[in-house]
């Protein structure tokens, strides 16, 4: 990606930024993050298909942070999680400069966050065909079909966090399975310790997960735990009418319509 | 049951003092005598004490060996484990595991004077060892003994510290830091390291042990290497987050070292051997 | 084998509806036993994880229930609580979570008959459903009862 | 034990798993589910996996779970009752289809539980496990067992090590313990006297390439390098390498209670998280990812070594698989060597 490079390039040459995050070439077949902070290194920024790594779970981490004013190549879901993140006051114009990447692969320099939340908005966050089919067929199920699925595709979980580790919203310093005053979390892997983490997961995420499929693509026992967040994503839709990340910050869980329609209250 | 590692002992509190605001001492005894009759263990050792249900801690024995039959365990409440065990009253009954780590080398210093140094809470692990070395007075030349804290308040064993004054044979100094002081407060008003200045104890045939938050120990050190204090005469105690306390959770593990197994004491000469880790 | 007696946990704000328990018993209503009230300060501080809580600890069945809408004592505390109950609910559904163990109410401090209804009414239909062995079976929840004494 | 070489024919495997599930043996065989390889008591011979390089879990669940009871407690009136766990409740299992570096690693984690203080509940697993390791004849870029003294074809660790002779050929089975010795006494037709030898040629060619005494030497004066920091920038800090490990040993010891009755559990726990060395205090020794990648390392390659005599690495390259955002341990290595201190 030449026009990457380039402005890369510049914007390093001239201070503007101190690091540009954006990807390399990996072990393999594989793409991964890369830290540019001197203008000769940025010869081995690439982008192509393979670069799906939410590079926004790099914006909150402290190590990152500190280099000083960050540039990022930003795919269309990282550039949600931004929007996200910026909302929730982890990013600024002042920290984070975003160059988007279209999808059709072009380069956008965006000014300010506002522009980025503009361009993010032309598109509606959609799930695709094959996780679709999934959902459907878990839908179909009897509860007590649904309850065996979970608790068998949960089984092999050894909570070894890469699902919240790769999330660019799990930023929490310290996250509900980290306190111990309470307990809330068991902490050992076992059925009850893996069900409830990933409920947790899956609510501490409502209304801010943008579906970029992270955590899925970072557990290393490939468990469909975002079919969790998706259908909370497809419900919320469907009660609250959908959203998108918004730098406003009506964030769906943090607020509330008087006539929010329920059928189960007695 | 032998076999398991992770078995504790069954210990009833048999008294609770309140030391300080959040910190408190126990008195615990063996609920099988069998077990008491097996256990021993040297100054400076560490055990894990348990709440069931709630979990482990860990922190030193803080009586001395010399005194049988029971041994005494002083923690500040902080955590999950310090706050349940904390909720426990006398009568009440916890585990132990122990004793595990390296001892002070008390036999090696006869003839020597010694010097303790402890900053707040860490007076506990320094207790052992000075009460095992007044229960053996005759072999040590001088003993003094610099404790501070933060407040008059939180100065721990405050009886135990009356009687270490009124003793002929032992200087104590006690101090506050600039603030801590209470209107009738008679003792020295200052941080640790700059009474130790103060007093500039001789170095000469004297082992220095060192114990306090980190902060503390960092401006000792180069005050007791001014004084003369060789790196192989100054000893402290590291406090290491532990889960086993034998050398396998790998949680205490700085540089090749194991906290629990090659410490908790050592020499400065053998810290400075160590990353910059603990 | 004796009759199941279900274990309820009642999650209740202080306004509305633990006010309105009390007036059931105030009032000489008599109602089922096997509910445990635990008091809030609002329905918008009862955390879904204290739900799950109850089932790990051997719960069959849950009530939750606080001020009408537009009556909370802290203007929107309960409009919170069943944005927070809708999706919440949705996530039990979609992981097989037995929803219909969870029932959730309005009931306002002159509500006395309506508690005692719906407490009665859980407590039968859990009957009915019978112990929650699979939640139980999961948290490893001893199997011979614990009792406190 | 001398080892003793038998031939095993390609369609005998399966006669050999109904023998020894008609003795009630309990088989733990890899399985694969969502594109996965994992170890799984196994029913039937049809749905053990083949032809993976690698599992992508280790088989070092079996002997250290990933959360086991180390006591039960309960109290009472009279005060309180605890029971450690019953080891001879632990139960007899055959690992099939571990791969020689997985074998490997039973060693390296013996060494951890038994320096010293000797872990009892471990060594009563490992000792009721009879571990079927199968040879490589494949391997990939993230290989590397060679480079720490281990090979595609290593019987360390296996009471019966087979190898595939050939893509569709038959087996040879090296006989290695007693343990071993008793399952060929259930099949002693399967495990046809045999004069072949030679396995050398069916097996992958994984290339040395680093010298791990070498980065030992380096390791000892690398502590302050920079080069940790740069390596550990897209280090998200979670436990995947630690867990997929076959020689990461580091555990919690956490408590579980429902009412008066509950359990003391050891389960695993990963030196990568931030909360490992944390204080209640909140002062935190290792506080930054580099720190803690660095003691991954470190410990795998210059504290066990020094104090334990082992390596704790096998070269089977699952943390670099494993890895979410790419972290590979022997691209490391290779720069720790090649680096000018």
């Amino acid at each position: 990606m030449v026009d990457l490079i380039k402005r890369a390039k510049e914007l390093i040459g001239t201070s503007a930024v101190k690091v540009v995050i954006g990807y390399e070439q990996g072990t393999g077949n594989k793409t991964r993050a890369v830290f540019v902070e001197k203008a000769e290194d940025a010869d081995k920024l690439i982008f192509d298909s393979r670069c799906v790594q939410n590079l926004a779970a790099y914006v909150t981490k402290k190590e990152v942070r500190e280099k000083g004013k960050m540039a990022i190549a930003a795919t269309l879901p990282v550039m949600r999680s931004i929007i996200q993140l910026a909302s929730e006051f982890q990013v600024n114009d002042k920290n984070l400069l975003v160059l988007g990447i279209t999808p059709d692969s072009k380069l956008v320099e965006f000014a300010s966050l506002v522009e980025v939340e503009t361009f993010v908005h032309q598109y509606q966050i959609e799930i695709d065909e094959r996780n679709r089919e999934m959902l459907g067929k878990l839908e179909k199920m009897t509860r007590e079909e649904r309850w065996k699925f979970w608790i068998d595709e949960l089984a092999p979980c050894f909570k070894c966090y890469a699902c919240r580790a790769a999330c660019p919203m799990c930023y929490c310093h310290r996250c509900t399975v980290d306190f111990n005053q309470p307990q809330w979390i068991p902490v050992p892997s076992h059925e009850l310790g893996n069900l409830e983490w990933h409920l947790m997961r899956a609510i501490h995420l409502t209304g801010r997960c943008i579906d970029c499929d992270a955590c899925y693509n970072a557990c290393p026992l490939s468990i469909p735990i975002n079919l969790l967040t998706k259908k909370m994503l497809l419900d919320a839709k469907e009660h609250f009418g959908g959203y998108q990340p918004s730098l406003k910050g009506d964030h769906l869980m943090s607020t509330y319509k008087p006539d929010d329609k329920e059928n189960f209250i007695q | 049951m032998t076999d398991n590692l992770y078995m504790p002992y069954l210990m009833r509190i048999e008294r609770i003092t309140y030391e300080a605001p959040g910190v408190k001492t126990f008195m615990l005894k063996f609920v099988n005598e069998a077990d008491q009759d097996k256990f021993s263990y040297k100054a400076g050792q560490f055990g894990e004490y348990s709440v069931y249900g709630v979990g482990e801690s860990t922190f030193c024995i803080a009586s001395s060996p010399t005194r049988k039959g029971y041994i005494e365990c002083t923690f500040r409440q902080t955590g999950k484990v310090t706050n349940a065990l904390s909720d426990c009253e006398e009568g009440s009954i916890i585990g132990f595991r122990g004793p595990y780590g390296n001892v002070f080398p008390i036999d090696e210093w006869k003839g020597k004077n010694l010097l303790f140094i402890a900053g707040g809470i860490a007076l506990p692990p320094m207790r052992c060892v000075i009460w095992n070395a007044l229960d053996m007075r005759e072999n040590f030349k001088d003993v003094t003994i610099i404790y501070g804290a933060r407040t008059v308040k939180d100065l721990v064993y405050k009886d135990e510290l009356k009687d270490w004054e009124l003793r002929k044979d032992v200087k104590l100094v006690t101090t506050v830091d600039p603030g801590g002081e209470s209107p009738d407060w008679r003792g020295e008003i200052g941080f640790v390291p700059t009474i130790v200045e103060k007093i500039a104890p001789s170095s000469k045939d004297t082992i220095a042990i060192v114990c306090g938050p980190p902060v503390m120990i960092k401006y000792t050190f180069p005050v007791l290497a001014k004084l003369g204090f060789s790196d192989n005469s100054i000893y402290t105690t590291l406090e290491n987050r532990m889960k086993c306390g034998f050398g396998k959770c790998g949680r205490c593990n700085v540089g090749k070292v194991y906290v629990c197994k090659d410490g908790p004491v050592f020499t400065l000469a053998q810290l400075k051997e160590l990353p910059d880790e603990y | 084998m004796a009759e199941f007696e279900p274990k309820i946990v009642a999650f209740v704000c202080n306004w509305c509806t633990y006010a309105g328990a009390d007036l059931t018993g105030t009032s000489r209503i008599k109602y089922a036993s096997n509910v445990r009230i635990v008091r809030f300060p609002c329905t918008g501080r009862i955390d879904y994880m204290l739900l799950l809580k109850a089932f790990d600890e051997g719960a069959d069945g849950i009530i939750v229930s606080g001020c009408h809408p537009n009556d909370c004592h802290y203007t929107s505390g309960n409009f919170h609580a069943r944005r927070r109950w809708i999706m919440f609910r949705s996530l039990c559904d979609f992981t097989g979570i037995d929803t219909e163990r969870i029932k959730f109410s309005w009931v306002s401090a002159a509500e006395g008959a309506k508690w005692a209804d719906i407490v009665n009414a859980t407590v039968s239909s859990i009957r009915e459903l019978g112990p929650y062995t699979e939640y139980k079976k999961v948290a490893k929840y001893p199997e011979k009862e614990v009792t406190h004494g | 034990m001398n080892i003793d070489k038998r031939l095993v024919r390609k369609d005998s495997l399966e006669k050999l798993f109904d023998i020894l599930k008609r003795n009630s043996k309990t088989i733990y065989a890899p399985f694969t589910k969502n594109g996965k390889t994992t170890f799984r008591d196994t029913e039937s011979f049809s749905g053990i996996s083949t032809g993976y390089i690698q599992t992508s879990e280790s088989s070092k669940d079996i002997a250290f779970p990933r959360a086991e009871k180390l006591l039960e407690y309960s109290k009472n009136k009279e005060g309180m009752t605890v029971k450690g766990i019953d080891i001879n409740d632990i139960p007899e299992v055959i690992l099939w289809g571990v791969r020689p570096c997985d074998a490997a690693g039973i060693g390296e984690l013996s060494s951890i539980f038994n320096w010293d203080y000797k872990d009892e509940i471990f060594n009563n697993r490992l000792s009721r496990v009879t571990v079927f390791g199968f040879s490589c004849n494949k391997s990939d870029e993230y290989c590397f067992c060679t480079s720490v003294g281990g090979n595609p074809g290593n019987t360390a660790g296996s009471d019966i090590l087979f190898t595939r002779m050939g893509d569709d050929g038959d087996y040879l089975a090296e006989v290695l313990t007693e343990k071993g010795l008793s399952v060929v006494s259930m099949a002693t037709d399967l495990f046809e006297k045999s004069e072949t030898s030679g396995k050398e040629k069916f097996l992958a060619e994984v290339q040395v390439r680093f010298n791990h005494e070498e980065i030992k030497e380096r390791l000892s004066k690398y502590f302050e390098s920079k080069e940790w920091v740069e390596q550990s920038m897209r280090c998200l800090g979670c436990g995947a390498c630690a867990y997929v490990c076959p020689t990461c040993a580091c555990f919690d010891i956490q408590d579980e209670a429902h009412g008066r009755k509950g359990s003391r559990v050891r389960c695993w726990d990963s030196c990568g998280f931030s909360h490992f060395t944390l204080h209640t205090s909140g002062h935190n020794p290792r506080d930054v990812q580099s720190a803690r990648w660095r003691q991954r390392i470190m410990h795998k390659f210059s504290y066990m070594p020094e104090r334990l005599s082992v390596y704790g690495c096998t070269g089977c390259g699952r943390c670099s698989r494993a890895c979410p955002v790419d972290m590979n341990i022997l691209e490391h290595l290779i720069s720790i060597q090649e680096v000018t201190v």
